[in-house]
């Protein structure tokens, strides 16, 4: 079955919210707009608007309520319109979402979701192109999901909604209309994928090259360019940002030996540093050559296309990271 | 027949609502008695917590509540325990109001295992059965409470959710997106703003332009209550209580309150206000002496009564602190548990003393 | 004698003033003529880049302004170009009534480096002298408006700061943060709500619990203003900028307006109001039409005097599209410059890709 | 000239008040009370409410004013009471200051400094003690320093505030009452230090130690014990965390070939995790061992002394740390 990463989700809420009653989406335009992006089409009209439930553009006092209600019983979804905006009520997915167990020594819960599309999609300037992996990865107490296939989609959302801890569900705008075959498996109501593990996309010998969220399908392009030049590419999707799956990256660099990470975030404290400074940790003697990282530019995002262009990463810039990784002697 | 009417001297005043409560109270010998013992326990319980602190037992802030008990006591006589109450870091007497023991509260600010929070929380992070703490970001809890109402709409409770926050934070823009959101959807939520009159140095008058916090909420009904008396609290919480389980949306009650005490143990309280000003309240409008002398003057119980009870409180408050004083810290694994539901692997400062469940 | 008497009948509503602006104003021929000719401007561009955006010249948002055009021009006439403005994202016309050239606008939206933001802003980020920008956080700009605000009472400039934002903007917490301190502090502000009944896809009374935006300062004054009526808006806005100036601190007009189009490109801005609402507004009360109106009824110009003015809009915005679609791109270097304010090495996105100043 | 860091500060606020009528601070308590921590003690009674402002309890609300004034031609200095109470104007340090240059193609600047006390104190829990060098530091458009002695103090806050981009400057409450002599070059009221360059400390040929802020104390403490067992120690203070001085770090790694990086934020996507990704990508081939990080705990900051002093690090951990790698064969 084919379906585009915005029906996953879709699917997910849907098998949710009609699993467990104290499930609820809340948001701007979540409900009778459908979402800015549509993600959550038609779940007003099944669950109604005390369930489905359109927020005014306040992110901090929603992120606040989203809190209270999850400390109190709830399992809200609650979706930021871009992760952008999230940045208003990051107080409150931090201090009192992310920290709150561990302080009331394990007595509250905040058993709920924030979503959103994250990153840059394109053309819409520096104010909406941020990527937050890092910043969310570097939070104990939260968990932090970057799905990419439609397959991610539906078994990370469906974890992320049954978890009992706050998670993070980082989207993409450009993937929501990216397609994806789901396997008779993934379309299952209970297709549940374990957060904090990652997922081998493509086996290989050569190098690995790590990705996450949108990106991923570049990273597979390249490999498969790379193949042609008969550089065998293990393409590794982490799936999670927190837990950070190190044993996967691990197991694979010891095969391959050498690694390229790839973020759309900026490279400061990015994912790549993370992963570059675990594998120094966990498998410095089998790195034969300097890892690279790919990431988004180091500046805010410009307008301009061409500008965009430089500043996002494109497939050629994973297959010169490659190449120079496998080259070196 | 013990039954004592109380006049209120300092009236209630209302916004958007055409009538409040009335400006008068009916109580009784038994009710006079537990209300002097309860905010006499949680004198005392700050009053130790205050000696433990210069004898360095409580280390970081603590944020005593002296002079403010009856805003705390008479709203737990407004409502029930299956009610829902948040507030800020002024948080020790609402956890003894909630059924927390002083032990598990003096263990708390001693680090303690036996602490309601483990140890882990300390004196502005405590936690307990339908109290959501304890929060150290001024403001932040103020949403947070009315995500709490909105559990009760949703699950149709019939329970409301009392939000506390201070006159300082009165003025923090979530405060108002939750005034907004509220009212929209009609949630059962009390907003309680403790106006002390300052915010740490800040007297009300240099922070908010406006000082009427009671109509802040500009579309919520609200109410000025003398929040030195408790008996004006508990007639403005019933009101606001009955308000919103008749579904009528949220309501503000603005506590015409006093903190004795500084900011914290590091601010002596007297740089930004004169010892007269402090002193002149204290002797004026005390809430527990009010109510000592309506016993006393209605014959209810003798002094020596009185000071028995406040005996036997001294002495439940020295047990607690003996208790606190001579439990174990929390073992050293506890550094690592709690930080997600289940226990996974943790990173220690060192890589090698990282934690495997 | 050209002067002509324009009667509000749509009148001003006053919140905390003893007096409102008079409900009707005097103009001439020579305002009416530019009042036509700098709203029809308003319009044209925006119509040019809906459909330069169509073919594809303009990616990403792109938030048009057709029907408000009274409101920005309004409070231009009112004010001086020594006086600062901020707004959100729907700031084409803001531009031009700054003084920015179509040109540079177009070819901004054009992702030009002739642009005013040299390419890298778009729609959402345009900047010109004492204009602020083109925002895109919605409620953000109204505290930087108060900054701007302060600027002008710490030098002593005489000089106020107008800070534009939607219905939807106005729930945000900051902006009542930016009300309290801009009150406090007597900052020269203008509070300027476009009311456009809308917030995307949310009309005011699902997200607003109060809908009297020119009330919800709360303590700061307000007046209610027939936005589709230049005259309202610049009697307004004169009278406003004359409150400020004599340092009564900040006020909010609350400029009732309709937004003819979607939210932005993607939104067909009909699925939550219907074509029938929109058509009736645009019928009854479009503010260039009514302009148009008033110079034909009083016989100021004839049709084709009115129609070569707007034949020579339309030249002008074509000329200054063509330029656009001509203008090259910015030099690839750009991507690194501008960082800061100083050219640093920056990280592309190969390390091998650097940049070295 | 013996002063504490918190002198030192104060002096330079006090000199860059005097020289342009255009700085002005505000913050919380900054003017009668003299600062929570007494910082701005005195500016007030010497410049006057004017250009020492308090403000009411509301971040957001004020770091978007301080944007503002900084766009129209002041220099605020905005303090935070702590850097966890930024987190709710930080769309504002982010979105309008950092970003704005860049958005209008250079046309408005936004000088100003965003200053106050960050990462761990002692004993005020989880919600009071997170250090955010990492996330400030991965932004492009900001510069973020981390001052260690009252030399650093002086001539890092002197220099942002003459800077002509905002400036983060995260100072530690318990550096405040540390004592260190000034120079006398440093007593001068124009004494800057360059923002973007580390300062090596100590030199050393053994293993490189590379912190920022005041666990520099304790890397200098490590240094010395470890001179006693015939470790030689480099100690760099970053002084910046961005830029960050890539190149005396590997001018340094290149004389030892063996590094511990040292912060007392989270791991993940930490100032350590990019020093080692920097170190691979520039330095490879130099390393003899894999670099060690020593971080503050994974874990929201618990309150209780004893799981407290196992969340922050220990002069013993850099010791540890620097052994092993050493002794690595
Ligand atoms: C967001 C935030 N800003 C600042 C602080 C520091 N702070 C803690 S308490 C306080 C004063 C609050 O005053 P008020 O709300 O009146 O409560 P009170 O202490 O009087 O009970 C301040 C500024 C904080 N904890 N959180
Ligand atoms: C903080 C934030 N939240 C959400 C958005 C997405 N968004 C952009 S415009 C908009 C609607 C704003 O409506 P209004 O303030 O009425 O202005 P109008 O578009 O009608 O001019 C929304 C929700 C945003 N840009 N910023
Ligand atoms: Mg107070
Ligand atoms: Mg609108």
């Amino acid at each position: 079955k084919e379906v585009t990463c915005r029906e996953a989700l879709n699917s997910a809420l849907d098998e949710e919210l009609e699993r467990d009653k104290s499930v609820f989406v809340m948001g701007e335009e979540v409900a009778q707009y459908h979402g800015a992006y549509k993600v959550t089409k038609g779940l007003f009209e099944k669950y109604g608007g005390d369930r489905i439930i359109d927020t005014p553009i306040t992110e901090m006092g929603f992120a606040g309520i989203g809190v209270g209600a999850a400390m109190s019983g709830l399992k809200p979804v609650v979706e930021f319109m871009t992760m952008n905006f999230a940045m208003q009520g990051i107080d409150h997915i931090i201090n009192s979402s992310a920290k709150t167990h561990y302080m009331s020594g394990g007595q509250v819960k905040t058993p709920m979701v924030w979503r959103g599309p994250n990153g840059p999609p394109t053309s819409v300037g520096a104010q909406h192109s941020q990527c937050f992996a890092a910043w969310y990865g570097s939070v104990p107490g939260l968990k932090v999901i970057a799905p990419y296939s439609a397959e991610d989609h539906r078994g990370l959302l469906k974890s992320a909604i049954r978890d009992e801890d706050p998670v993070v569900c980082l989207e993409s705008e450009l993937l929501y209309n990216m397609k994806f075959t789901l396997s008779p498996e993934s379309q299952d109501k209970d297709f549940l994928l374990p957060i904090g593990k990652a997922k081998v996309e493509r086996e290989g010998s050569d190098v690995t090259i790590v990705g996450f969220s949108r990106i991923v399908h570049n990273c597979l392009e390249a490999a498969q360019l790379l193949a042609q030049e008969g550089i065998k590419c293990e393409v590794i999707n982490l799936r999670s940002i927190r837990p950070l799956d190190v044993e996967t990256l691990v197991k694979s660099i010891m095969k391959t030996n050498k690694m390229v990470t790839v973020e759309e975030g900026w490279p400061q404290h990015g994912v790549g540093s993370e992963i570059v400074a675990q594998m120094v940790e966990n498998a410095f003697d089998y790195l034969d050559a300097p890892i690279e990282r790919v990431c988004g530019a180091d500046v805010p995002m410009p307008y301009a296309k061409n500008l965009e262009d430089l500043a996002m990463i494109q497939t050629h810039n994973i297959v010169n990271a490659v190449r120079r990784v496998c080259n070196r002697k | 027949n013990d039954q004592v009417k109380v006049n209120f001297n300092r009236p209630f005043k209302t916004y958007l609502l055409e009538k409040g409560p009335e400006n008068n109270a009916v109580t009784n010998k038994k009710e006079l008695i537990d209300y002097f013992t309860e905010m006499s326990r949680m004198r005392r319980i700050e009053i130790v917590a205050d000696g433990l602190y210069k004898k360095k037992y409580i280390r970081g802030f603590c944020h005593l509540y002296n002079g403010q008990e009856a805003v705390c006591a008479g709203m737990e006589y407004a409502t029930t325990k299956d009610d829902h109450v948040i507030t800020a870091y002024r948080d020790h007497t609402f956890m003894m109001a909630r059924g927390a023991t002083p032990k598990e509260i003096l263990a708390e600010l001693l680090m303690k295992e036996a602490g309601c929070s483990k140890g882990k929380g300390g004196s502005m992070h405590m936690f307990t059965k339908n109290f959501y703490g304890g929060n150290g970001i001024v403001g932040a809890q103020v949403p947070v409470g009315a995500g709490i109402a909105l559990t009760q709409k949703y699950n149709k409770t019939g329970n409301v959710c009392m939000a506390y926050y201070g006159d300082g934070a009165a003025n923090q823009g979530q405060i108002f997106e939750a005034y907004n959101m509220a009212s929209l959807w009609k949630l059962p939520i009390i907003f309680i703003c403790e106006n002390n009159h300052y915010g740490m140095g800040t007297s009300t008058k240099r922070a908010a332009a406006s000082q009427d916090f009671y109509t802040r909420g500009h579309f919520v009904p609200g109410l000025w209550v003398d929040g030195m008396n408790i008996f004006s609290v508990r007639e403005a919480g019933k009101f606001a209580a009955d308000f919103c389980r008749k579904g009528n949306g949220p309501i503000v009650l603005e506590m015409d309150t006093y903190r004795y005490v500084g900011h914290s143990m590091s601010d002596p309280g007297t740089t930004y206000r004169t010892r007269e000003e402090v002193n002149e309240v204290r002797a004026s409008q005390d809430p527990i002496e009010y109510v000592r002398h309506l016993i006393l003057t209605n014959k209810l119980a003798t002094e020596d009564e009185l000071q028995s009870i406040e005996d036997k409180i001294r002495e439940e408050m020295d047990e607690a602190a003996d208790f606190a004083i001579n439990a174990p810290l929390p073992p050293n694994r506890d550094l690592f548990t709690k930080v997600y539901v289940n226990e996974v692997p943790v990173r220690g400062v060192e890589k090698s003393l990282s934690f495997k469940p």
